[in-house]
């Protein structure tokens, strides 16, 4: 299990990197942490003929809080990311779901913008960053372009980011004051992919709800923002009812498709049950908040 | 791995039928589809780069269209051979008027082998899926087109 | 002999180098000039092979050499069949290399060797091989019926052997029997995957016509002699060393992979010393797998719930070839009986050849299947009439005054299944204790109330272990005192350096330190058949014993000559040779073993050989039988099916214990092996054959976050059978598991009456379980 | 593919070797430097028997390539020990007979170095969930996890002590790899004469 040749570039800038995906486009790979390039390159499944390795690009790795959005450089290890106090102050959603993707010996290579520019259908921060109405930048030949989530993942490890272009940022918005929130996910083993997985927050208004954001993960081809179930909370206060109703229309949102590990009916169903202890589990969030 | 699906086209079953015979319909619908050289009466020579983000693989095979009834039933066979493994698609697809329409049902069975089925089988299913839907859309927007 | 360290929790004296990194495990072997091999298998559950043209992968950069099976020669014929059966109409065993037709994804069917792995792996794409695919029997019971594909042609049919066992009338039995159940039981497929897997390396000296062989095996003399044979030269000729070996688990004894013979043939060929190590991938396709059978079985009981009958006919999957015979399926056959009286028993079954990987002995070796089938027809019994699970077990058991009991079965070793002692209620009694098992329902209660579904699981067997041939060893005491021990056995982590130094420094009055063991190199000793079987503490820890005992009787005799006394006034402790009663008059034991060889005068006649050396055999007349309980208490979320582990107790009666630290460690890890195969581990293939699992990410060995403390009670009911009184643990901790889970989470979800008949289980599994449950109720 | 020259320091010493970009760092320190104590058992990220330290870090040596680690300061199994003197980590292993095969083992302890570094005091969980990225087959973990939590009481009275003695604190990173640190400038490779092969140049260096 050993990898098939490829020429190796190791760019210092942004610019330099750029410039050699712009020579080599399509036949080029980024590889950032690697943790799930590497395998497949391992297993010869990826044969890049081109490598270009952004380790060395020091001014990727940076996290910065403007009070309203944690601006976090592409190359920031997640290790880091998860341990970074303002990511426990803004946005502890994303801590609390990157101790749950793969192992401390995975997370200390893998990066922010690794995992967001891999787009596997399982994973914890393209559902995060759905559910928050993130955004990406991203650099190319025709310049420095601003991707909302919404409109970045284009299905299994597919974004709409260009060949050419290299993901530089990723901005996860900071959670509302008082705000609370729960990610939940069940998965094979402790760090496996999840069966599916969600990223709740609710912001409060008194006893109700103001708004709620959900985000799902493992149950479809892209991360699943279930709108209707948004909608639904939106407004009104909290019962055990209501976070059913949710659950029931989660359900009707996401087509997960099964594997040998859970059938699509397991999914479909687990995900409205991770949804409902989610959303009990935010909302208490709130009343300590209080 | 079996799946099936059903797409309203807007155009008649002779329409329909006549672009799902037709190779260029085929050349630019069916994803990944670099070459295809007819042989012979609906038999091709194929060379098709299927595959995901890195993971891609450069397949060699044939694309064939049995037991026709015209203009409502087809299978079509589609074999390929690569570094990544092997696979096998066998589909039926059936016209049904429907309105100034048709109804175009498809079943289809995929195989696939070799490297990337030991270990690609967490998305394997759904990517098959993806594939057979960007087909069936793209012959959707030709025959909008034509409509 | 004294017991001061026979017995005792002893740190091992393997460690240290391992705990450095300076373990020699095959991959760790580098040789001037090495070349590196790949092979090149069958991307095809079953296809013809049209063609084969190796150019290409000639002509490419750093490659020296490509084999197919057209370059093999005489060594191109069918592997050698172990352990033939009379019921064994189709002994069927592969080629090194295939040659007309390829039976399983993986099979070998060419070796590329070059200057580096990375280059051999190249080259892999560079052979053009032309398949003709061929429908490929898959399910196993597809695989039987008339209109299957056939994995073997000339076979005119997939079934290999039919064979069955009976004890006294089963029919009558069944026919005048208040109650029967009958039950449709399926084990999926698992495999043992060592973290280490297999490899060989290879180096040919054609000066000395000397082949050195570096394997990742179980069993090295067995693979010496069938290597010696192959190449035409002297078994003395031929040297295989099993140096560290990373876990072997069964599927590391199989005489003979494809690689062990392709190796040394592109070594010899090359003059160059090759390496090939298989990689993860690989090692889920090409190293025999196990677990597979489907038994359709029934229990016949009086209103008490005393057994009146067992019968069970099941299918038994061989994969593609059964090079090991119908060990397996014996084993499991003969095992499901266990501790229980059953008077009358019916056991039959049909080994089938499906395209799938090759089947052969995975720790438990069939015991697993057996215990589960027993065992769920007992918790089906105790339901449905309305007995306790516990109390319907003490009421079958088989009393500790009916020893020796013969169970009235033939087992895998061709003697009689005859236990030789144990204390089974006493076992099934303490880990009732143990698990708390008096006010279980109470609390079970409590959760219920809380939501929480708990559940616990009891279940016990009986396992045959220690059977022969035979073992050796050879004691050598040299005149630095430090005694050196060979031994035939391999040894992959069970700690033989350990626990066969503490029997020899009881013999000869020094630490288990001073002792060092060498154990699977065919140069150290050469007679021996391997590591399996749970039987290296049991045969070679006693001729271990056998030979330290003579080494021992000849110090005296030496030593008596030196300090001018009676043999039997001699005695032997902390490194000395003394008088009994007379410390002054004391030699060190390497002065003994000094003068014991002496340069020049007459050796005296009653030392009849030089040295302080003996070598002894032990040949045990059949093996002798472990037993044990275990008992666990496990938690369902019914809406996830998660479940959580939260107690497992073990109580186990292998005779006498040599090191009970090696002992738990040996039950620890064969508990959860048990665990992976009842939760995580299931080797899964589609409708064509192809392996969906050949990674780490598909195939999920448990982790430690998944597993719980273990909590083990050793009892120590001596065998008669060899003068140590020890009997095997090697394969105990797996042997039950799956019987004890699925009668837990069956406990745990008796609110929904699920029903478990298979292993392993899953989340997924388990939620259509009970939704299922909920639809019917 | 032309080779690239590649300079990095394992267990403080430098090595300098030339390697294919495609050569797992994994591969590189077996074959190139020589120190096979680092084992792989998948080589696809899942079973950790190949982790090292990368400046204090634990990584999976077969997730990445030699050439990434150009200029880096890593630590592996052979870096350990202080010459006959087992690490206090090794020692709780070898004390609560934590491993069997031992083939697992030297990704567990490289795991378990840095786990200790973050967690000195942990509880069985956080044990369990620390070396749940190492799969071991041999042991079911128990005694793996008691070794651990013997390490960590170890440990703690160890740099209590140091503490004491030390004018500057160092960082944590250092601080659990300073004691076992060899005085000589002998590395671990030297003891180990059987291995024949070519090897990467070796500069003994003065240590970190």
């Amino acid at each position: 299990m050993k990898p098939a040749p490829f020429e190796y570039h190791c760019p210092r800038t942004v610019d330099e990197g750029t410039a050699l995906l712009a020579e080599y486009g399509d036949d080029a790979k980024v590889l950032a942490g690697g943790q799930s390039l590497v395998p497949l390159m391992n297993m010869r499944l990826a044969r890049p003929a081109n490598l270009i390795d952004i380790n060395r690009i020091e001014s990727l790795a940076y996290i910065r809080d403007d009070g309203r959005t944690l601006r976090i450089g592409a190359l920031t290890r997640q290790r880091a990311t998860e341990r970074a106090p303002q990511v426990s102050e803004r946005c502890p959603l994303l801590r609390d779901a990157l101790r749950l993707v793969g192992h401390a010996q995975i997370r200390n290579r893998g990066t922010i913008g690794g995992s967001i520019a891999h787009a596997d259908p399982a994973a914890e921060l393209t559902a995060i960053l759905v559910a928050l109405d993130g955004e990406v930048t991203a650099r190319g030949p025709k310049g420095t372009r601003v991707i909302a989530a919404r409109d970045l993942f284009v299905s299994y490890l597919t974004t709409s980011l260009d060949p050419r272009e290299l993901l530089t940022e990723v901005c996860f918005p900071a959670l509302p004051a008082g705000a609370g929130w729960s990610w939940m996910e069940i998965a094979r083993r402790h760090g496996d992919f999840a069966l599916a997985g969600v990223g709740v927050v609710l912001a409060a208004r008194g006893g109700t709800i103001a708004t709620a954001r959900i985000g799902l993960t493992g149950v479809g081809p892209t991360p699943v923002r279930p709108a209707e179930a948004e909608r639904l909370l939106a407004g009104r206060s909290p019962s055990e009812d209501l976070w059913k109703g949710a659950a029931e229309a989660v359900r009707a949102a996401v087509t997960p498709d099964g594997d040998i590990h859970a059938s699509a009916e397991y999914r479909t169903h687990v995900a409205g049950v991770l949804t409902q202890r989610a959303l009990r589990e935010a909302w208490e969030r709130v009343r300590e908040a209080a | 791995m079996k799946l099936e699906g059903t797409n309203t086209l807007p155009a008649s079953v002779d329409t329909v039928w006549k672009t799902i015979n037709d190779p260029d319909a085929l050349r630019s619908c069916t994803p990944g589809l670099k070459e295809l050289k007819a042989t012979g009466p609906d038999t091709y020579q194929a060379t098709l780069q299927i595959g995901i983000a890195a993971v891609k693989g450069t397949y060699a095979g044939t694309l064939s269209i049995t037991d026709k009834r015209a203009p409502t039933h087809y299978k079509i066979t589609l074999e390929g051979t690569g570094g990544a493994g092997f696979m096998k698609g066998e589909g039926s697809v059936d016209l049904e008027a429907q309105g100034n329409g048709t109804l175009l049902k498809w079943t289809g069975d995929l195989q696939v082998g070799g490297l990337i089925a030991g270990v690609g089988q967490r998305m394997l299913g759904g990517v098959g899926k993806m594939l057979i839907g960007q087909f069936f859309k793209c012959l959707e927007e030709r025959l909008g087109g034509s409509a | 002999m004294s017991t001061r360290y026979t017995g005792a929790r002893i740190t091992r004296n393997e460690d240290p180098a391992l705990l450095c990194g300076r373990g020699l495990f095959v991959d760790d072997i580098h040789l001037p000039r090495l070349a590196h091999a790949a092979v090149l298998r069958s991307p095809h559950a079953h296809a013809r092979i049209v063609r084969i043209d190796p150019r290409r992968a000639r002509a490419a950069p750093a490659v020296l050499a490509v084999l197919t099976h057209a370059d093999l020669g005489a060594l191109g014929g069918p592997l050698p069949r172990l352990i033939p059966h009379p019921a064994l109409v189709h002994h069927k065993t592969q080629q090194a290399l295939a040659s007309t037709t390829v039976r399983y994804v993986g099979e070998a069917v060419a070796l590329i060797v070059a200057e580096s792995r990375y280059a051999a792996e190249d080259a892999l794409d560079l052979v053009d091989v032309e398949y003709a695919p061929l429908p490929a029997a898959v399910r196993l019971e597809d695989a039987v019926a008339p209109s299957a594909p056939l994995v073997h042609e000339d076979a005119g049919t997939n079934v290999c052997a039919r064979y069955t066992q009976r004890v006294g009338d089963v029919e009558r039995a069944f026919a005048g029997a208040p109650r029967r159940f009958r039950d449709r039981l399926v084990m999926d497929r698992g495999t043992a995957s060592p973290l280490e897997a297999r490899g060989i390396v290879a180096a040919w000296d054609p000066r000395a016509r000397l082949l050195e062989i570096w394997d990742s095996t179980q069993a090295p003399i067995p693979i010496r002699n069938g290597l010696a044979a192959m190449f035409g030269l002297p078994q003395t000729n031929v040297r295989v060393v099993a140096p560290d070996v990373g876990g072997g688990f069964g599927p590391k004894v199989m005489m003979f992979y494809p690689e062990e013979i392709l190796v040394p043939l592109a070594a010899q060929r090359l003059g160059r010393p090759v390496k090939w190590i298989e990689d993860r991938r690989e090692h889920f396709v090409a190293t025999n797998q196990e677990r597979e059978q489907i038994h359709d079985a029934e229990i016949a009981l009086d209103e008490t719930g005393r057994i009146l009958g067992v019968r069970t006919v099941f299918l038994y999957d061989a994969g593609a070839y059964c090079p090991y015979g119908l060990i397996v399926p014996i084993v499991a056959g003969t095992t499901l009986p266990g501790p229980y009286r059953v008077p009358n028993y019916h056991c039959e079954f049909t080994a089938v050849f499906t395209n799938k990987t090759p089947v052969s002995p995975y720790r438990g070796a069939g015991r697993p299947h057996g215990v589960f089938v027993m065992e769920r027809l007992l918790d089906r019994a105790a339901h449905d009439l309305g007995i306790d699970r516990a109390e319907i077990r003490r009421r079958n058991l088989i009393q500790p005054d009916e020893f020796p009991y013969d169970v009235g079965l033939i087992y895998q070793d061709n003697a009689p299944v005859q236990y030789d002692s144990g204390d089974y209620p006493r076992c099934l009694g303490r880990a009732a204790e143990m698990i708390g098992y008096a006010d279980w329902r109470a609390q079970q209660e409590t959760y219920r109330a809380a939501g929480r579904y708990l559940g616990l699981g009891v279940a016990c067997y009986v396992e045959g272990t220690g059977i022969g041939p035979y073992e050796g060893c050879r004691v050598t005491v040299e005149p630095s005192g430090k005694v050196f021990a060979a031994t035939g056995v391999g040894t992959q982590g069970q700690g033989h350096m350990t626990a066969f130094a503490q029997i020899v420094a009881d013999h000869l009055g020094v630490t288990p330190r001073d002792v060092t063991v060498r154990t699977g190199d065919t140069a150290a000793f050469g007679w021996g058949t391997g590591t399996f079987a749970s039987r290296a503490a049991v045969v070679a820890g006693t001729a271990v014993s056998l030979a330290a005992e003579a080494v021992r009787e000849k110090a005296r005799i030496v030593a008596a000559t030196l300090l001018e006394a009676r043999p039997d006034e001699i005695e032997l402790a902390d490194g000395k040779v003394f008088v009994r009663g007379v410390p002054s008059r004391a030699l060190p034991l390497g002065e003994v073993a000094a003068a014991a060889n002496p340069l020049r005068f007459a050796m005296p006649r009653e030392w009849e050989s030089p040295g302080l050396e003996a070598t002894r055999y032990f040949a045990p007349p059949r093996g002798t039988f472990s037993n044990g309980v275990h008992a666990c208490i496990v938690e369902i979320d019914p809406e996830t099916g998660a479940l959580s582990l939260h107690r497992y107790v073990i109580v186990h009666d292998c005779g006498r214990v040599l090191n009970p630290l090696i002992v738990e460690g040996q039950i620890h890890g064969g508990v959860a092996q048990g665990l992976g195969g009842a939760f995580w581990e299931k080797l899964v293939y589609d409708a064509q054959g192809q392996p969906l699992t050949t990674t780490f990410m598909d195939y999920l060995l448990p982790t430690a976050a998944d597993l719980p403390s273990f909590e083990v009670g050793h009892e120590e009911t001596p065998t008669p059978l060899n003068p140590l009184g020890v009997k095997g643990a090697g394969e105990a901790g797996v042997i039950p598991v799956g019987a004890a889970i699925a009668q837990a989470v069956e406990d745990a979800l008796r609110p929904f009456r699920v029903h478990i008949t298979e292993m392993p289980l899953s989340p997924s599994r388990v939620w259509e379980l009970v939704a299922g449950a909920r639809r019917s109720a | 593919m032309p080779l690239r020259r590649i300079t990095l320091r394992v267990n403080g010493t430098t090595y300098t070797g030339e390697a294919e970009p495609r050569k797992t760092l994994a591969d590189f320190i077996r074959e190139d430097c020589g120190l096979t104590g680092t084992h792989l058992g998948c080589e696809h990220g899942v079973c950790g028997a190949c982790t090292i330290l990368m400046d204090g870090q634990t990584v999976r040596s077969c997730l990445m390539f030699a050439v990434q680690a150009e200029g880096a300061e890593l630590t592996t199994v052979e870096g350990l020990a202080d010459g006959d003197r087992l690490h206090p980590i090794q020692q709780a292993y070898w004390d609560h007979h934590a491993l069997q095969c031992g083939f697992c083992t030297p990704g567990f302890l490289m795991t378990t170095v840095e786990f200790l570094n973050d967690n000195p005091q942990p509880t069985e969980r956080e044990i369990r969930e620390g070396l749940a990225g190492n799969l071991c087959r041999c042991t079911g973990y128990q005694n793996i996890v008691k070794a651990v939590a013997a390490a960590a009481s170890t440990l703690a009275a160890a740099s209590g002590a140091r503490r004491e003695t030390r004018t500057a604190a160092p960082s944590r990173a250092t601080d659990v790899m300073a004691a076992p640190r060899k005085t000589d400038g002998t590395p671990a490779a030297s003891q180990r004469p059987r291995h024949s092969g070519k090897t990467a140049k070796r500069r003994s260096g003065p240590k970190r």
